[in-house]
């Protein structure tokens, strides 16, 4: 089945996200869509499997014109698409959302259901136990539990929102395969949007690149690295710079560590992290590391073992005495762990500010305000709303809360969502701090980043925590190896 | 003659009725995001629609509709500001709580203690003939047996049919629900409807049949904040919930009949039910379950996740809006 | 923004306003009708009943109610606090009846001069009410109870005890209530004539006053109002949110001890069931009116006040139960609210942050670990 | 045209409540009927559940602004409120129904008491659940714990063995009579026992009459429903005339307070100007006790009694007036001889003190002031 798009035009308040789109796809092929954060990549996918109407243009698909505003309209005329977080419902089994949403009966027949599942997973090679709650399984599970759903829907397009974030080796060549299964053999057309130039250089027949909602290109493979870098970004980028680690004394030290959570239980877990060291811990979502991030914060209380800052044990204490203790932490949500949604920029620093007294000095908080935005720059004036800053502005103001120079920074994901540029800007920031003595550990989905930054790494999976012998030379492959469940002297051995 | 424990068992399964109702009807609309706080005032208007209706008609089942359209336009209050004006379902549920029940009292200021129709008992025949059995099931009136059915029918339709798919995805995923062809705003109007009818039928079941006439204080007053923290011991089961339902007004009978054979003091035994119910929601909200599942071996940990887990719909009291 | 479309909000913001109350009137007279009486003569009589009556303003009725006044702004007070910090404090009315209990042991054991005694009498029931209410924090600091039903138990829990004790230890043979205390334990009225206690006022707008400026003017107000948004990121912030939540309850409930000692110090004389008679609740829904906004409590919480104080009249008048009081005081809140949302739908845009305590029962309890 | 004469009324449950309160209420219309320009004003349900913002003094000061002259206080409840206003309004008339201010000295002149001997009514209730009893228990459902209530429960007792020995038949040491008290005059949910499931206890732990002792009808709704389910139950409800309608077929009779005829000698002499403070118990009119012209406390059969039981209830009543009492006042309360119908020894208290020797009447000022239940009695003589 083909698909077309033609002149897709589509605003948000000032943001023009689409601006004038014509593309066309063909069945049997794999088409790579580029951009950099922003660039309209989602919003246009997001237009053609019905979740958003467009402003203006049109959809053809075989040729002939067609409507619809819902996902559910898209699957009707044949289009499904893989949202990054994917769409299910986390309490209801694996079986229950492959049949939510199929076109049955008010009474299903449960069996019959089972059946289809287990033939078409099987044909896909993908193992998923069907009476297992979504909730419980891994994003690159879920990934392949809603690939099901949807061939079982019928859709002979396939959308597939940056899927690579987050899953393992493994699941990768599983998940490519079955992919080209799904082009060569069964001839879906397949969208795969992604920043990975590998895994588009990988998997993709064609590419298609944007740039700030207009496309500035399309390429048929192969085509090199430095092509659609070129084609994304108007010029291709310096790699960043890496320097040379002069750690000093042990700031965390974990001893034993024994926690549990839903999906994961850690158990003996060792960590230590000295002075001007990054630490990036690497793995699934939920195999571990965020247990440890929270413990080593006191955000939560381990069932067993020890949590050392600065040689002073420091298990089960609260958060506050962590700060004290020169903690500083970065949360993965902003709005929901970190920011307050009704407080202003100044109401911020004031919480933050340690002279201020007992009454509030507002002008003194509005000109550490004034300082810090000039310093962090961030588009905003001391008595906005916080809610009203862009992301990437929220995650600068994040920055400018953490004091100059903690002992100890511990940061999950810290440039989730944000564009290369900004990225870099925040690791800046953090590698001032850390080149003045303060010890980071980080947690990140995004393996670039971790093999990039990181002085050294951690691998979790399944709870278990192995070190990566030589971070410096570890590369984004091998890695995606080792968050999958490889042991690291296997691997080696490949 | 039946036995008295017997017996004793059947007026528990009798008084459990309205609780029963109410806390199933309150699952019903907090599975699909619906919080409807205002069940101990809607309850008592309920009640008193219920009965000046049948009073004034002389007919049972038209007292009923009236009970079960008062706690529906409750319930559907609460929504409706939440969907289209965007306001707080606590907030509302509060203020609704306290209105209801004050109009409840003025409104029904003149039907205070006077004799009107209520709902027979209707012995099943055979059944009622059971041993022991029949005594504690089979001897009631319709709205018992009512509340039967709509055990079983929830339990069905919630974990077995398509519309149960679609009502706990819209109370765990609006989005997703969205996704796959759900029309997230109807299905809360409709189950937060039929939630609120099902309170309107348990405020009802008291003025018709549990404890007959309407009077002022309520009878029932207290009773719906008893089952909104039912519906959290039962985890949002409608099982585990009507389980609830029956041990609470099990412990309670069992409580004053304690008090009769000792020295407590007797006002203390009112007491038992805010004790118990302190009790049984730090039980299911501490995280001592949660601790405990984590602690036990992987194969227990599958069975006590069935029994025990009490997670909230992650969407309670949410507003969904399409991007 | 420009200075017409400023004025155009303004004018709209008043204009829903006003529509909210004709509703709510009109909604009233409605219900009036139904149960067979003339509104216009229940207005009439609710004036009369405050003393407003056409040969001038009757200072013993007026005085009535103020006395609803004083007790019903204590809570007021205390309510804001737990409002800023995100808490529905429910429990409330127990924490008055609980401060009650504990102003009467004081009145009841101990023999000192006036001046002593008062003082002493109403410290004990304003530590009691704390106590209380922070039971009720601890129960979700602690326990993940959520303060609505930790308080809705609370109450119940409060008002079982009084009684126990008006019928039995503190009892004359089965009366409800106990003996009358003695002339030397009580807040006296300023005059005959304006039968109000000087002391209970003033405390009463001393109270308000500090707890305005802490709120608005110390770091620590800054902190409720942080964590009344989000508990989650204030903590993150390094507010001690758990400390706060137990801090923000007790303060509550030292305010509600107050206003029960009130009650049974001045209003009745002695210990009786259910002495806070539903001024807690009230103070919910005035606290739910004036949102954040502290300087629009007196006013509303002394219209509530008449409102209450004038249906005695009504049921003596017009034999017309006085839950009417709570029916009109019901309607204009829940038409308050739901103008908010017209408000906001008229202006096309997503409504503020909500002011009012966060509407997951569940969800934030994560937010506080222990 | 009469000029007219303002009384209030104040009542402490609904004035329909088919029970106390209605029977105040319809006395009032009584005195309005019988007392040429008599209007009353009057306030329901002044209690903590229903109007817990409203004291007695509003009330008062409320009626008094009506231009009441009298103030009938209709309950217990409002003994010591009473007082207060009585002291603080000397120029107006209060009568405290059921109280014994007047009687202790306590009460300034312009309040008195009057109370039914409604102990004499409670013993008809007890013969009648005697009479009617096949498995021997009785249920009793009390309010609160306090003198009063202490003698009403034990006057049913008396009635009760006495009618279960002499027309029964049976050894009255066989017959038990569980006292239940729920902790107030009617539910306040959360507050007092519910008493819908006290009478279902009843009824499930074997008793089959339960005889009411609060103010509403619940015991009575109960046994209709158990009856509908095919147990042979019976129900005595209390206070008010009318209160066996609410299910007559399991109705045995209702003992009840004719306060009408008592409150136009009050208001008349308050109109008159004749007014004297008093204390007054006054008895059931003998002759026809179901003369609401004159009688304070009346009786009326039920449904459910049978020909023959009626018969031996006539024949215990006629028994009953032969130690009428007449009205017991502060003067007379004390003397020799006034004897309250089966209020003669042998007589023991629960704890087995000695009330009556053999054949020794208790005086009516130590059964005013009953201390306990009566031994052989099965509940609670005291809270504590
Ligand atoms: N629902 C929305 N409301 C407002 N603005 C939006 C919305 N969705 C997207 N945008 C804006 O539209 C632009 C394009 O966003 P889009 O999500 O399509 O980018 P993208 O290419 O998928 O970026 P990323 O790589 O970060 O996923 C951005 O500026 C974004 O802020
Ligand atoms: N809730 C809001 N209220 C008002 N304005 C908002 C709100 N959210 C976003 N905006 C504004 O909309 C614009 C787009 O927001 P968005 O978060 O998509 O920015 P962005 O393009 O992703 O920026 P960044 O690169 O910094 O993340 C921003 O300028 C922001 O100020
Ligand atoms: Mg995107
Ligand atoms: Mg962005």
């Amino acid at each position: 089945m083909s698909v077309e798009v033609r002149h897709i035009h589509k605003t948000f308040g000032a943001v023009h996200a689409n601006d004038d789109i014509s593309l066309t796809f063909a069945d049997g092929r794999i088409y790579g869509i580029l951009g950099e954060n922003g660039a309209g990549k989602s919003t246009l996918m997001k237009i053609l499997s019905g979740f958003y109407l467009a402003d203006s243009g049109q959809i053809l698909i075989d040729g002939r014109l067609v409507h619809y505003d819902t996902p559910r309209g898209a699957i009707e005329v044949g289009i499904g698409m893989l949202a990054q977080d994917p769409l299910d419902v986390g309490p209801l089994t694996v079986l229950e959302n492959f049949v939510y949403g199929q076109p049955v009966g008010p009474l299903p027949d449960w069996q019959a259901a089972r059946r289809r599942f287990a033939e078409l997973a099987e044909r896909l090679g993908f193992r998923l136990e069907p009476d297992m709650p979504v909730e419980r399984l891994s994003i690159g599970q879920r990934q392949e539990l809603e690939i099901i759903r949807l061939l079982a829907l019928g859709v002979r397009v396939l959308i597939l929102d940056e899927p690579t974030t987050g899953i393992s080796a493994e699941q990768k060549s599983v998940l490519f395969a079955s992919l080209q299964r799904l082009a060569r053999e069964d001839g879906l057309t397949i969208l795969f949007v992604s920043h990975k130039l590998e895994d588009v250089l990988e998997l993709c027949d064609e590419v298609a690149v944007l740039r700030l909602g207009r496309l500035v290109g399309t390429a048929v493979m192969p085509v090199t690295t430095g092509e659609l870098v070129a084609m994304m970004f108007g010029q291709a980028l310096a790699p960043p710079s890496r320097r040379a680690a002069t750690p000093g004394d042990t700031v965390l030290e974990v001893q034993d560590l024994f926690m549990a959570s839903e999906r994961v239980v850690m158990r003996d877990c060792q960590v230590c992290v000295r002075a001007g060291e990054v630490v990036g811990l690497a793995g699934l979502d939920g195999s571990g590391q965020q247990l440890l991030t929270r413990a080593c914060v006191g955000l939560a209380r381990p069932l067993g073992g020890r949590v050392l800052i600065n040689g002073v044990d420091m298990t089960g204490r609260p958060y506050r005495d962590f700060l004290a203790a020169g903690v500083s932490f970065g949360a993965a949500g902003r709005l929901e762990e970190g920011l307050v949604a009704g407080l202003t920029l100044a109401e911020h620093f004031i919480l933050t500010d340690a002279g201020q007294g007992w009454w509030i000095d507002r002008e003194r908080g509005r000109q550490i305000a004034e300082e810090r935005i000039a310093h962090y720059r961030i588009m905003g004036r001391p008595d906005s709303p916080i809610e009203t800053l862009s992301g990437g502005n929220q995650q600068r103001v994040l920055m400018a809360l953490i004091p100059p120079a903690p002992r100890l920074l511990v940061l999950e994901h810290p440039t989730r969502g944000l564009d290369v540029e900004s990225a870099r800007w925040i690791w800046e920031q953090i590698l001032a701090r850390c080149a003045a003595g303060t010890a980071v550990m980080f947690t990140s989905a995004d393996l670039d980043e971790l093999v990039t930054y990181s002085d050294r790494i951690l691998v979790f999976y399944a709870g278990q925590v192995t070190e990566v012998p030589d971070a410096r030379s570890v590369t984004v492959d091998e890695l995606g190896h080792l968050i999958g469940g490889q042991r690291v002297g296997e691997e080696a051995g490949r | 003659m039946d036995s008295e424990l017997a017996r004793v068992l059947g007026s528990v399964v009798a008084n459990a009725t309205p609780l029963v109702i109410a806390s199933l009807g309150e699952t019903i609309t907090e599975r699909v995001g619906v919080i409807n706080l205002s069940l101990d005032g809607s309850l008592q208007l309920a009640a008193m629609v219920a009965f000046v209706t049948a009073y004034a008609s002389g007919n049972a089942m038209l007292g009923l509709a009236a009970g079960l359209i008062a706690g529906l336009l409750v319930a559907l209050l609460i929504l409706f500001s939440n969907i289209a004006l965007r306001q707080d379902q606590v907030a509302v549920g509060f203020v609704l709580t306290l209105l209801a029940a004050d109009l409840a009292q003025f409104l029904g200021q003149n039907y205070t203690r006077i004799p009107g129709p209520t709902f027979p008992t209707i012995p099943i025949p055979l059944l009622r003939d059971i041993p022991f059995l029949g005594t504690v099931f089979f001897n009631h009136n319709a709205l018992v047996y009512f509340s039967f059915i709509l055990l079983a029918a929830t339990w069905f339709v919630m974990y077995r049919t398509r519309w149960g798919l679609a009502l706990r995805a819209v109370g765990e995923r609006p989005a997703a629900a969205f996704a796959r062809g759900t029309n997230v705003t109807r299905t809360r109007y409709l189950y937060t409807a039929i939630g609120g009818a099902l309170v309107g039928v348990a405020g009802a079941s008291y003025s018709l049949a549990i404890k007959a006439g309407w009077a002022n204080p309520a009878v029932m007053r207290g009773d719906g904040w008893i089952a909104l923290a039912i519906v959290i011991f039962g985890g949002w089961h409608p099982l585990r919930v009507a389980f609830g339902a029956y041990l609470f007004t099990g412990l309670r009978a069992l409580a004053s009949t304690i008090q009769q054979t000792t020295e407590f003091p007797l006002v203390l035994v009112n007491a038992v039910p805010w004790v118990l119910m302190i009790l049984t929601l730090l039980l299911v909200s501490s995280g001592l379950v949660e601790r405990l599942m984590l602690l036990s071996p992987p194969w227990a940990q599958r069975l006590l996740r069935n029994f025990l887990r009490s997670a909230p719909p992650v969407a309670l009291g949410t507003q969904f809006t399409r991007e | 923004m420009t200075r017409s479309s400023l004025l155009g909000q303004r004018a709209l913001a008043l204009g829903i306003g006003m529509a909210s109350i004709a509703v709510s009137l009109l909604l009233t007279a409605l219900i009036i009708l139904a149960v067979g009486a003339s509104p216009l003569e229940v207005f009439n009589k609710v004036t009369e009943g405050i003393g407003l009556t056409p040969t001038g303003l009757d200072m013993v009725r007026f005085s009535g109610v103020v006395n609803f006044w004083i007790p019903l702004m204590f809570v007021c007070t205390g309510l804001l606090v737990t409002f800023t910090a995100g808490l529905w404090n429910i429990g409330v009315e127990g924490q008055m009846m609980f401060g009650a209990v504990c102003a009467t042991w004081v009145a009841q054991e101990v023999f000192l001069p006036t001046v002593v005694q008062v003082p002493l009498e109403m410290l004990a029931a304003a530590l009691g009410g704390a106590f209380w209410a922070a039971l009720t924090g601890l129960l979700k600091t602690r326990g993940g109870v959520h303060e609505i039903f930790g308080g809705v138990a609370m109450n119940n829990l409060a008002n079982i005890f009084s009684i126990y004790l008006i019928s039995g230890p503190w009892g004359n043979q089965g009366g409800q209530a106990t003996p009358p205390f003695r002339q030397e334990t009580l807040l006296l009225p300023m005059s005959s004539e304006f039968r109000v206690s000087a002391v209970a006022l003033i405390l009463m707008a001393v109270v308000f006053g500090g707890i305005f400026l802490a709120l608005s003017g110390t770091r620590w107000g800054l902190e409720l109002k942080a964590q009344g948004h989000s508990q989650r990121s204030a903590l993150l912030l390094g507010v001690p949110v758990e400390r706060n939540v137990l801090l923000a309850m007790a303060l509550c409930g030292f305010m509600a001890g107050l206003a029960g000692s009130v009650r049974v110090l001045f209003t009745y004389g002695n210990l009786r069931p259910l002495v806070s008679g539903g001024i807690g609740f009230l103070g919910l829904l005035v606290v739910l009116l004036t949102g954040t906004r502290a300087l629009w409590a007196p006013p509303i919480a002394f219209f509530f006040a008449a409102i209450l104080g004038g249906s005695t009249r009504l049921k003596i008048a017009l034999q017309l139960d006085q839950s009417l009081a709570g029916v009109v005081q019901g309607i204009l809140v829940l038409m308050v609210i739901l103008a908010n949302g017209v408000r906001g739908r008229l202006r096309g845009r997503h409504p503020a942050q909500a002011p009012e305590p966060s509407a997951s029962l569940e969800a934030e309890e994560a937010a506080i670990h222990g | 045209q009469d000029e007219e004469f303002v009384f209030g009324m104040v009542l402490v449950g609904p004035r329909n409540d088919h029970g106390w309160s209605e029977a105040h209420y319809t006395a009032g219309q009584y005195v309005e009927q019988q007392v040429p320009g008599a209007r009353m004003v009057f306030f329901e349900s002044l209690n903590p559940a229903d109007a817990p913002e409203t004291t007695l003094e509003q009330v008062v000061e409320e009626m008094l602004a009506e231009g009441a002259k009298v103030i009938f206080t209709t309950s217990d409840e409002f003994e010591e409120d009473t007082l207060f206003v009585a002291q603080k309004y000397p120029d107006t008339i209060f009568i405290n129904v059921s109280g014994d201010d007047a009687l202790t000295g306590e009460a300034p002149a312009n309040l008195s008491n009057i109370m039914g001997n409604m102990e004499l009514g409670k013993q008809i209730a007890g013969c009648a659940a005697a009479l009617a009893t096949e498995t021997g228990k009785l249920g009793y459902l009390g309010p609160l714990i306090n003198f009063e209530t202490r003698r009403l429960a034990a006057s049913v007792y008396l009635g009760a063995r006495y009618c279960y020995e002499h027309y029964r038949g049976g050894n009255p040491d066989d017959l038990s009579m569980t006292v239940t008290w729920i902790g107030f005059w009617f539910n306040i949910p959360g507050v007092t026992l519910d008493p819908t499931e006290e009478t279902q206890r009843f009824f499930d732990g074997g008793a089959d009459v339960v005889i009411s002792g609060i103010d509403t009808t619940e015991a009575l709704v109960v046994a209709g429903q158990r009856a509908a389910e095919g147990a042979k139950v019976w129900a005595i409800p209390y206070d008010y005339e009318g209160a066996c309608a609410g299910a007559p077929a399991v109705c045995l009779g209702v003992p009840y307070f004719n306060w009408g005829p008592a409150y136009v000698q009050v208001v008349e002499a308050v109109k008159n100007g004749t007014y004297e403070q008093f204390w007054h118990w006054n008895p059931p009119y003998f002759e026809d006790i179901s003369d609401n012209d004159k009688t304070a406390v009346g009786w009326v059969n039920g449904d459910a009694l049978t020909e023959e039981q009626a018969a031996q209830l006539d024949e215990f009543i006629a028994m009953l007036a032969e130690t009428d009492p007449g009205v017991l006042t502060a003067d007379n309360i004390d003397d020799e001889g006034k004897q309250i119908g089966l209020w003669v020894g042998p007589l023991a208290l629960q704890d087995g003190t000695v009330l009556a020797e053999e054949g020794e009447i208790v005086p009516p000022r130590s059964v005013w002031y009953l201390e306990q239940l009566l031994q052989g009695m099965t509940g609670d003589s005291s809270a504590q």
